[in-house]
């Protein structure tokens, strides 16, 4: 009780995420083996013969019970030691932060984007619903919306790097290495998945903004004279920003745990192409190892969620 | 002797707020130590300050918030521990109208709806009935029937708390906490509410725990009185003890405080100097002692007890109770106001009567 | 001046860049610009020295000859040492080497000399020349094998044109020219691999010029690309098939009536046109015309016949609706042709349904047996016996089909040590007559490959698909 | 009572002043009415392959033009609604009542509950939807049943979250604590107090997601997971169309525009509702 | 400079034939007349829904969306706000004409600190630096006798009692000081002595800057203290008006004398208060004649028939009643 409430909060979401790696470690280890398909026969694909299957497999101890493989693996883990990748054979801890960096990169821009043209938009949908400006908005949204991913993509590729070549089509480098290039890089699949996520937030803005709007202390707030504008920004838009907050929480969700379409549109090394290859190869380390990863980022972004709440509405406590 | 209706023993109720993120706590002592008694068919007012605990007090009896301390006797049983289920039924005997009816009606539930639910719930009418049940409760509180189809948003403040008193009254408690129930009336509706509520005490037996800040309707509707001040009880006891003989400084400035509905009268109204102590000190001694005029070291240095000037049930935590006068209040105010409305009022009264004969 | 740099779109990114490990097709392209060969082979597929030369004193010993002062990129030679230790290692079952099967009977191999390699078969081995011009014959540092251990699979070090400078996963993979490989410094002096699995995003990439070189045109692209004035379009028939095997183990497959009433159904006319937009050709055996000594141009048997196929079935007493399933990779060509097939075998009194599984599930379900019509495409070899051994012996790794023609399997093992090329047309001819009339497979396509590039790109193409870009500069 | 009025009656008479509304629903209509009726309205077998027509444009015999494999691209959209609606609907509405009700227990419960369901929430966000895909496939087996049941499982912590946040202000309001008062008891407060005060949010995500959903269940049958080939979808289509971006770009037009009417008509409708059973609108 | 102004102005406050009615609904507000002069106290009291809030709320023009407002006349210090642009409404509101609402509790944002809710309304009006805006925010609590108000500007809305909450809104209301404060019930929620305090310090305002209030009550008590003139409305009209005393001392219309009678008083613990009988009417279902006449002890056929116009009783002192004054018309008719 006398302690701050925010380090006791944050103390008991740390021990929660003991259950829930645990159980997101059961979980993945046994849910990628219930997938039939062979890590082993997909590595070495149709030149596979029986002697090389054998003698893969035990040099991969994949040969031994279940339940002997996931405690090893476990206790790995425990050490910090995710293992190596059957493909390739690279250590998965460095591949899975190596592809979450640019994930991470692609996220924030989009999201950046997605919330400089949704909210503004949502916002003036709200205050001037019914108008042009309202239709448009929504139409626009809803276009982004049934476009999927790979269209826009492809047909921001065809506008900014064939019509009028201002951008490279896809590729990577990073910004360490050459801030430039990456921005230059970074430019059309932000602004592809910042689209598609700006319909979602703008869309959700609009109508928690409609619903604040009608609330009483708006009125207050009319009547102390303060400009419409303003009512709308500090007045209505404050207590429209639960929904939205966890929209946006929900999507940096979705958004790190991988956009394997815009990923590979762009040829964006991040962490959804590799995870979704990994599936596909069965390649169980780096399966379980992103997985694990993801899991931890997303309750650490709940987290944050949860905290932004108490600072958006006083009326909601921490727990 | 049969154990009274409800009984609150040593109430205390400590909010604690933190300054922001991560700022340290500070806790708010808003009730007490608060201790009363309501028998059956008896109106307990509980008068004082605004922002002295009264609300808590009577979200704490329906254990809407939970207290830090004390417990609550219904009917000589223990309610303070019971469980969530057993809450719920028990919560047929006991209602709350809430000080902000509109805040406490749902804004998506047609009033009607939201005063047949209870029915429905606790079963109290079959279901065929439930509608005339309805209509029937809100002519009782001077609304039509016409107006149960439609929303919160689209009555005046005066009609949504007559919703919220229907509301209440549909599940036929036992005891119902009348938070400001009818301040927010005009004269004849409220009128015809305290009737209602008198004679649902009188035919049914229901007890109140009434909140207001009008002297006038706690003179007319209690039989008991608890004055809070600051979170504790400092004067309490039958209606007419108190009011006749009012032994705490803060309870007497409070009935001299009242004002008159005849002008020029009030012009005497007296304010009482100073402000109350903050929730979140708690200094020794008599809390009201900073703006006591008649103040002295001792009581500054000690709470005095709510017990010090006892006469039978009427008791005052004051050390000087037995010390000051009668305090004579103006009477009737009829008396004081001109012929010319005194005879249009009898008038009115035997229009009245003559129409109601007929 | 001639840029430095060629950006590459390739199909996928390379698993393991160990040519002892590799698997996949489009690995190819990356690895022989790693690792070069010890023998070379032509884009018309003869096959010259490489860092070696191959004689064959007799029927059973081969000796390599290294050409002398040559290294890996790491500076440590290559020498019949290094070279031996390659083959011990592609040969301990240990490994799981991939390779094992490739090199044949080899029952020994020495260093005969600082520069000469002695291997000796157990039997004659006709395609061994062959081989050694493919994965089996890419060299790499013994010391590196040894100091990176499991990094070895990304870090690679070979004896090729260009060597490795930095791989991101799913991002690009660096080459540079590698100063001392034989046959001088490439003209071009860093390669960047982009792996984009996209064919559409391929050619965007192609188009915006930020590739050069694009692997795996998409075929209904190819007309636009040769319409394009700025890009250049090459194809060339490929080595591989593109075939269905039929689960000859289980009914309904399992009566030769019912395959061959199949094969009459489907035309690959309409495939080659409708899936290929007419490149490749339309193919009734293993064997593709690129190989022209060992392919058989009389086999033309009449194809999207329903009629006939209906009769065939009639004839064996079956009556229809069969159901089939056919069993097809997500990849848009693949369900397209199974659409095909679908309508086509429709006609003749086949109900088949369309069973989309991911690729790697695909070689489980083969392995297994677990379909009716599978997809099992081939990526080819410059040799026949790539083509046939494996998948119409009794017990080939990739008889998906379970075939059992006593007839093939010994005709395919005489071919493996047949060393004259006549003879050994001969008995791939009679094999392929004998595959053609029991039908073990649906043969559909021969596959050109596909491959586009800027104008001012000057490169060779090989039947492989695989990018020997020493051969590349830009004009 | 009139209190409780159909909400049937009251959706009509909005729908009959809304003309938005009117639209929205006109499109959902003609949308499942396609479904419906797909064999009296298409023109074609949408699955017989008609190679000589192949990559025709748009015209009087074919419509909407013809696909790579000369199929009728206008009798392919008719009954592609049949499989996308199917999708968005089923999986969408599941996801949307499973992971609401688990949102606002968590929120309204708090402690134990609260951090039990947020957490496995959390933990199934984390799995890749594909892999959850195959893996429901894998002990399912494939249909297009397991498909949709693997896009409601991955929506189900959106709507989860969405509702617990919306739980955590609402249950703080008067009113609710009113309807404790009156003794309701927890689950009746949910279902009829706090679900209504927080349900525009939620609607809104619905009618976003049943967008994602159509093209989800293309990806997912991409992969074998969902409807198979050669039965139209939307999303299918719109996949497939892109290998023929500067061949044959009508591909594309018709079944996107199809996917962006739907969604269209259940925005509009989703806003009506809203509008409808909020009692403050006009 | 503005308070001169007002000061100069005879009439503040010119409300004529002023009707509200919601969608395509009966008017609520029908024909309403009022007036105000700057520094004088109007109190609005009546029966409850008779539309004294909708009153207010036109006058600032924050009528809720589907309202529909209309006015022969709606002019506020020699403006006709009926004609002024929601801009030029916006920069009048909380400045020369300030409000408070009937309900404490939603009317404040949940998500400011009350603190700042005072200081925007200050500082939308006044160029001052943010230290000096809290400064006499704090100082307004302080005036609306707030207990521990420096820790109160912190406090969010939910964490004040209703009473603080009500007072925080007039602190709002007020910290421009207006030249014209519209206050619907302010001081219900208080108990009496913060009630006085408040009142004297609206009184203080009224003296120091010459505001004028409209005041929305239900305690008769209120208005015997505080009130100039007095309008009294019963079903969307004003029944009767005229100055304090004259409505005290010469009551004339039915339905004031039913508000007077219904006062609980001192000693008649346990009678029966006098309420009025029957239903008031519903809007779209008015009687033709006197809207109290169904109600009205004194009605005759004449009152069914036709409305009473408000027609002047003395100078100064209107009332709608066809039977006032009522001892004339009716004494003899009744027993004594
Ligand atoms: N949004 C609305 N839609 C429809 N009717 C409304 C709306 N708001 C108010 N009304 C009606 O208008 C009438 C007058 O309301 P108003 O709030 O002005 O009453 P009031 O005189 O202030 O009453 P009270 O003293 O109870 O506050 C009431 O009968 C009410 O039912
Ligand atoms: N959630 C809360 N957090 C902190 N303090 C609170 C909270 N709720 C109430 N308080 C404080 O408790 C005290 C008593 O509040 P309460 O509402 O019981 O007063 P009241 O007597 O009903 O006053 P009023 O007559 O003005 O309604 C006040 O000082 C208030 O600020
Ligand atoms: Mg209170
Ligand atoms: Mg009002």
């Amino acid at each position: 009780m006398e302690q701050a409430p925010v380090g006791k909060f944050l103390l008991s979401r740390l021990l929660s995420l003991v259950p829930i790696l645990f159980g997101t470690s059961l979980v993945a280890f046994f849910l990628i083996r219930l997938i039939p398909g062979d890590p082993v026969i997909a590595l070495l694909g149709l030149e596979a013969n029986d002697d090389a299957i054998a003698a893969l497999r035990s040099s991969l101890a994949l040969d031994r019970s279940l339940p002997v493989q996931y405690l090893a693996w476990l206790g790995n883990v425990l050490t910090g030691d995710f293992g190596r990748s059957i493909q390739g054979g690279r250590q998965v801890f460095p591949l899975i932060l190596g592809a979450l960096g640019p994930t991470a990169l692609l996220a924030v821009a989009a999201l950046v984007i997605s919330l400089l043209i949704a909210i503004p938009a949502g916002i003036v949908a709200a205050t001037r619903r019914d108008t042009v400006a309202d239709y448009g908005a929504s139409f626009a949204a809803l276009c982004g919306l049934s476009m999927p991913s790979f269209w826009l993509g492809v047909l921001l590729i065809l506008a900014f790097s064939i019509y009028v070549p201002i951008l490279p089509a896809s590729g990577y480098v990073s910004p360490l290495v050459d801030p430039l290039r990456f921005l230059s890089f970074l430019v059309l699949p932000a602004l592809t998945l910042g689209t598609a996520l700006s319909a979602a937030t703008m869309r959700m803005t609009r109508a928690t903004m409609l619903e604040v709007l009608r609330a009483d202390f708006i009125r207050t707030a009319r009547a102390k004279g303060v400009p419409w504008r303003r009512v709308v920004w500090r007045h209505a838009f404050r207590n429209a920003q639960i929904p939205i907050v966890t929209l946006i929480g929900i999507q940096m969700g979705q958004l790190l745990g991988g956009v394997v379409i815009t990923e590979t549109v762009f040829s964006w090394p991040g962490i959804g192409k590799l995870t979704v290859d990994a599936i596909f190869a069965r390649d169980y380390p780096v399966v379980q190892g992103a997985v694990l990863v993801t899991a931890v980022l997303f309750v650490f972004i709940n987290l944050l969620t949860d905290v932004v709440y108490t600072l958006i509405d006083p009326r909601v406590g921490l727990q | 002797m049969t154990a009274p209706l409800l009984e609150v023993r040593n109430l205390t109720k400590t909010y604690r707020t933190g300054g922001g993120l991560f700022g340290r706590e500070r806790a708010a002592h808003v009730v007490d130590d608060v201790s009363f008694v309501i028998e059956k068919g008896a109106t307990f007012g509980l008068v004082g300050e605004s922002g002295s605990g009264k609300t808590t007090i009577g979200r704490l009896v329906l254990r809407l918030v939970e207290a830090n301390g004390g417990s609550l006797l219904l009917d000589g049983e223990e309610i303070g521990e019971k469980s969530d289920a057993e809450m719920r039924r028990l919560r047929q005997r006991m209602q709350i109208i809430f000080q902000d009816p509109f805040a406490s009606l749902d804004p998506r539930v047609k009033v009607g709806e939201a005063i047949a639910a209870p029915i429905r719930l606790h079963r109290l009418r079959p279901r065929r009935d439930v509608r005339d049940r309805v209509v029937e409760l809100l002519e009782l509180v001077g609304l039509g029937a016409h107006q149960a189809d439609r929303f919160p948003h689209e009555f005046s403040g005066g009609q949504r708390q007559r919703i919220a008193i229907a509301r209440a009254l549909a599940v036929e408690p036992e005891l119902i906490v009348c938070d400001e129930a009818v301040s927010a009336l005009d004269l004849s509706i409220q009128a015809q509410v305290i009737n209602l509520l008198a004679d649902l005490r009188d035919r049914l037996g229901v007890s109140y725990l009434f909140i207001s800040h009008d002297m006038a309707v706690i003179r007319h509707v209690a039989t008991h009185v608890g004055v809070l001040y600051a979170g504790r009880l400092v004067e309490t006891g039958e209606a007419k003890e108190v009011f006749g003989n009012p032994r705490h400084p803060y309870t007497r400035m409070l009935l001299a405080a009242s004002p008159s509905p005849v002008p020029g009268d009030a012009r005497q109204r007296q304010a009482i100097a100073g402000e109350p102590p903050s929730p979140y000190e708690r200094a020794p001694g008599c809390r009201f002692a900073s703006r006591c005029p008649s103040a002295i070291d001792a009581c500054r240095s000690e709470q005095p007890p709510l017990s010090t000037f006892s006469r039978g049930s009427h008791q005052a935590a004051c050390i000087r109770a037995e010390e000051f006068d009668r305090l004579t209040l103006l009477s009737d105010e009829e008396a004081r106001m001109s012929p010319a409305y005194r005879l249009r009022i009898d008038l009115l009264r035997r229009a009245r009567a003559e129409s109601r004969a007929t | 001046a001639a840029p430095d740099v060629l950006d590459v779109a390739i199909v996928s990114d390379p698993v393991t860049l160990d040519p002892a490990l590799m698997a996949s097709f489009f690995e190819l392209s990356v690895q022989y610009n790693l690792h070069e060969p010890l023998l070379h082979v032509t884009p018309d597929l003869a096959i010259e020295p490489g860092l070696a030369e191959l004689s064959a004193p007799d029927d059973t010993t081969y000796v390599l000859t290294l050409k002398d002062g040559l290294t890996f990129h790491d500076g440590t030679a290559i020498d019949a040492e290094a070279v031996k230790a390659n083959f011990d290692r592609m040969l301990d079952p240990a490994t799981g080497s991939p390779r094992r099967s490739e090199l044949g009977p080899i029952a020994s191999v020495e260093a005969s000399g600082p520069l000469e390699v002695t291997i000796k078969l157990s039997a004659p081995y006709a395609p061994f020349a062959g081989v050694l011009a493919n994965r089996a014959g890419m060299m790499v540092s013994p010391k590196a094998v040894a100091d990176l251990g499991a990094d070895f699979a990304t870090k690679a070090v070979g004896s090729g044109p260009y060597k490795l400078v930095s791989w991101n996963k799913n991002s690009e993979l660096v080459l540079e020219a590698f100063d001392g490989y034989w046959r001088g410094k490439p003209a071009i002096g860093r390669v960047v691999f982009h792996p984009i699995s996209d064919e559409t995003v391929r050619m965007t990439n192609l188009r915006s010029g930020t590739v050069q070189l694009a692997d795996g045109v998409a075929p209904q692209l190819v007309s636009q690309v040769e319409q394009a004035s700025d890009l250049t379009m090459k194809q060339r028939p490929g080595l591989g098939f593109n075939a269905f095997s039929f689960n000859n183990t289980r009914a309904p497959f399992d009566k030769a009536a019912v395959r061959q009433a199949f094969v009459t159904a489907v035309g690959p006319q309409v495939i080659q046109r409708a899936v290929y937009f007419g490149t490749g050709s339309v193919s009734n055996g293993p064997v593709p015309p690129s190989i022209a000594w060992a392919y058989d141009e009389t086999l033309d048997p009449a194809r999207g016949d329903a009629e006939k196929a209906k009769s065939i079935l009639s004839e064996a007493g079956i009556s229809d609706p069969v159901e089939v399933s056919v069993t097809v990779t997500n990849s848009p060509l693949q369900v397209r042709t199974a659409e095909i097939i679908q309508a086509q075998a429709g006609q003749a009194g086949f109900k088949v349904s369309i069973n989309q599984i991911d690729p790697t599930s695909l070689i489980t379900v083969l392995r297994q047996k677990d379909f009716d019509l599978c997809m099992s495409p081939w990526s080819g070899r410059s040799d026949p016996d790539g083509n046939m051994f494996n998948y119409f012996t009794k017990d080939g790794p990739n008889n998906f089909a379970g075939y059992q023609s006593d007839a093939v399997d010994g005709l395919l093992k005489k071919a493996r040590t047949t060393l004259d090329q006549d003879e050994r047309a001969t008995l791939y001819k009679q094999a392929q007559e004998t595959i053609a009339e029991d039908a073990p497979m649906l043969f559909l396509t021969f596959p050109s490959t596909l491959q586009a590039s800027v104008a001012k790109l000057d490169w060779m193409q090989w039947p492989d698909g695989a990018l020997r870009l020493q051969f590349a500069k830009f004009s | 009572m009139s209190a409780v009025a159909a909400p049937g009656a009251a959706l009509a008479r909005g729908l009959v002043r809304d003309r938005r509304a009117a639209f929205g629903c006109a499109l959902v209509v003609v949308a499942c009415l396609a479904a419906i009726a797909a064999p009296l309205l298409a023109p074609y077998d949408p699955n017989a392959p008609d190679f000589v027509a192949a990559l025709s444009p748009p015209s009087s015999a074919h419509l909407f033009g013809t696909d790579d494999l000369g199929r009728d691209t206008f009798s392919r959209v008719i009954y592609g609604a049949r499989v996308s609606l199917l999708v968005g609907l089923v999986s969408v509405v599941g996801a949307l009542v499973v992971g609401t009700g688990l949102g606002v227990v968590a929120g309204y419960f708090g402690r134990f509950a609260d951090a039990l369901i947020m957490r496995v929430m959390d933990v199934v966000f984390a799995f890749p939807s594909i892999l959850l895909a195959l893996a429901i496939t894998a002990v399912l087996g494939p249909s297009l049943s397991n498909a949709i049941l693997a896009i409601a499982v991955v929506n189900l912590p959106v709507f989860a979250r969405i509702a617990r946040a919306q739980t955590l202000v609402v249950q703080r309001l008067d009113f609710v604590e009113a309807q404790r008062a009156l003794g309701f008891g927890p689950f009746a407060i949910l279902a009829k107090t706090i679900v209504p005060n927080i349900l525009a949010p939620i609607i809104v995500q619905g009618s976003l997601l049943f967008a994602a959903a159509i093209i989800t269940e293309s990806y997912l049958s991409f992969l074998g997971l969902g409807a198979q080939p050669p039965t139209p979808t939307w999303g299918n289509m719109l996949r497939n169309a892109i290998g023929f971006l500067g061949l044959a770009p009508w591909l594309a037009w018709f079944p996107g525009a199809a996917i962006f009417l739907t969604v269209l008509g259940f925005n509009l409708f989703g806003d009506a509702l809203r509008d409808i059973f909020d009692p403050r609108n006009t | 400079m503005m308070t001169s102004e007002t000061r100069d102005d005879p009439e503040l406050l010119r409300i004529s034939g002023l009707r509200v009615g919601f969608g395509d609904g009966p008017d609520i507000v029908d024909g309403v007349d009022l007036s105000l002069a700057p520094g004088k106290i109007l109190c609005l009291v009546g029966e409850s829904g008779s539309g004294k809030s909708l009153t207010a709320l036109s006058l600032m023009k924050l009528l809720p969306p589907n309202a529909r407002l209309t006015a022969k006349r709606l002019q506020f210090q020699a403006t006709d706000i009926l004609a002024l642009s929601e801009e030029r409404m916006a920069a009048l509101r909380g400045d020369r004409l300030a409000m408070v609402f009937q309900e404490p509790m939603t009317s404040l944002n949940p998500v400011m600190t009350v603190g700042e809710q005072i200081v925007e309304a200050l500082r939308q009006h006044r160029t001052l630096s943010r230290a000096e805006a809290r400064e006499a925010a704090l100082e307004m609590l302080k005036r609306v006798h707030i207990p521990a108000a420096d820790q109160r500007m912190d406090a969010y809305p939910h964490q004040l009692s209703g009473g603080m909450r009500q007072r925080v809104m007039i602190a709002i209301a007020l910290v421009c000081r207006p030249a014209l404060l519209i206050a619907d019930e302010p001081t219900t929620a208080l108990d009496v002595t913060i009630e006085s305090q408040i009142l004297a310090l609206i009184d203080e305002l009224r003296s120091e800057l010459g505001t004028a209030v409209l005041f929305i009550t239900h305690s008769l008590a209120v208005v015997a203290e505080i009130a100039d003139e007095i309008a009294v409305m019963y079903a969307g009209r004003v029944v009767e008006r005229g100055s304090r005393d004259a409505i005290f001392s010469d009551p004339q219309h039915p339905y004031t004398l039913s508000l007077f009678a219904a006062m609980p008083r001192a000693n008649d613990f346990g009678r029966q208060l006098a309420s009025i009988d029957g239903q008031v009417p519903s809007p779209g279902d008015m009687p033709e004649g006197c809207r109290f006449a169904p109600r009205c002890p004194f009605a005759v056929d004449c009152c069914r028939e036709a409305y009473p116009p408000l027609l002047p009783a003395e100078p100064g002192h209107d009332v709608a009643c066809w039977r006032a004054p009522l001892e004339e018309a009716v004494a003899k008719a009744l027993p004594a």
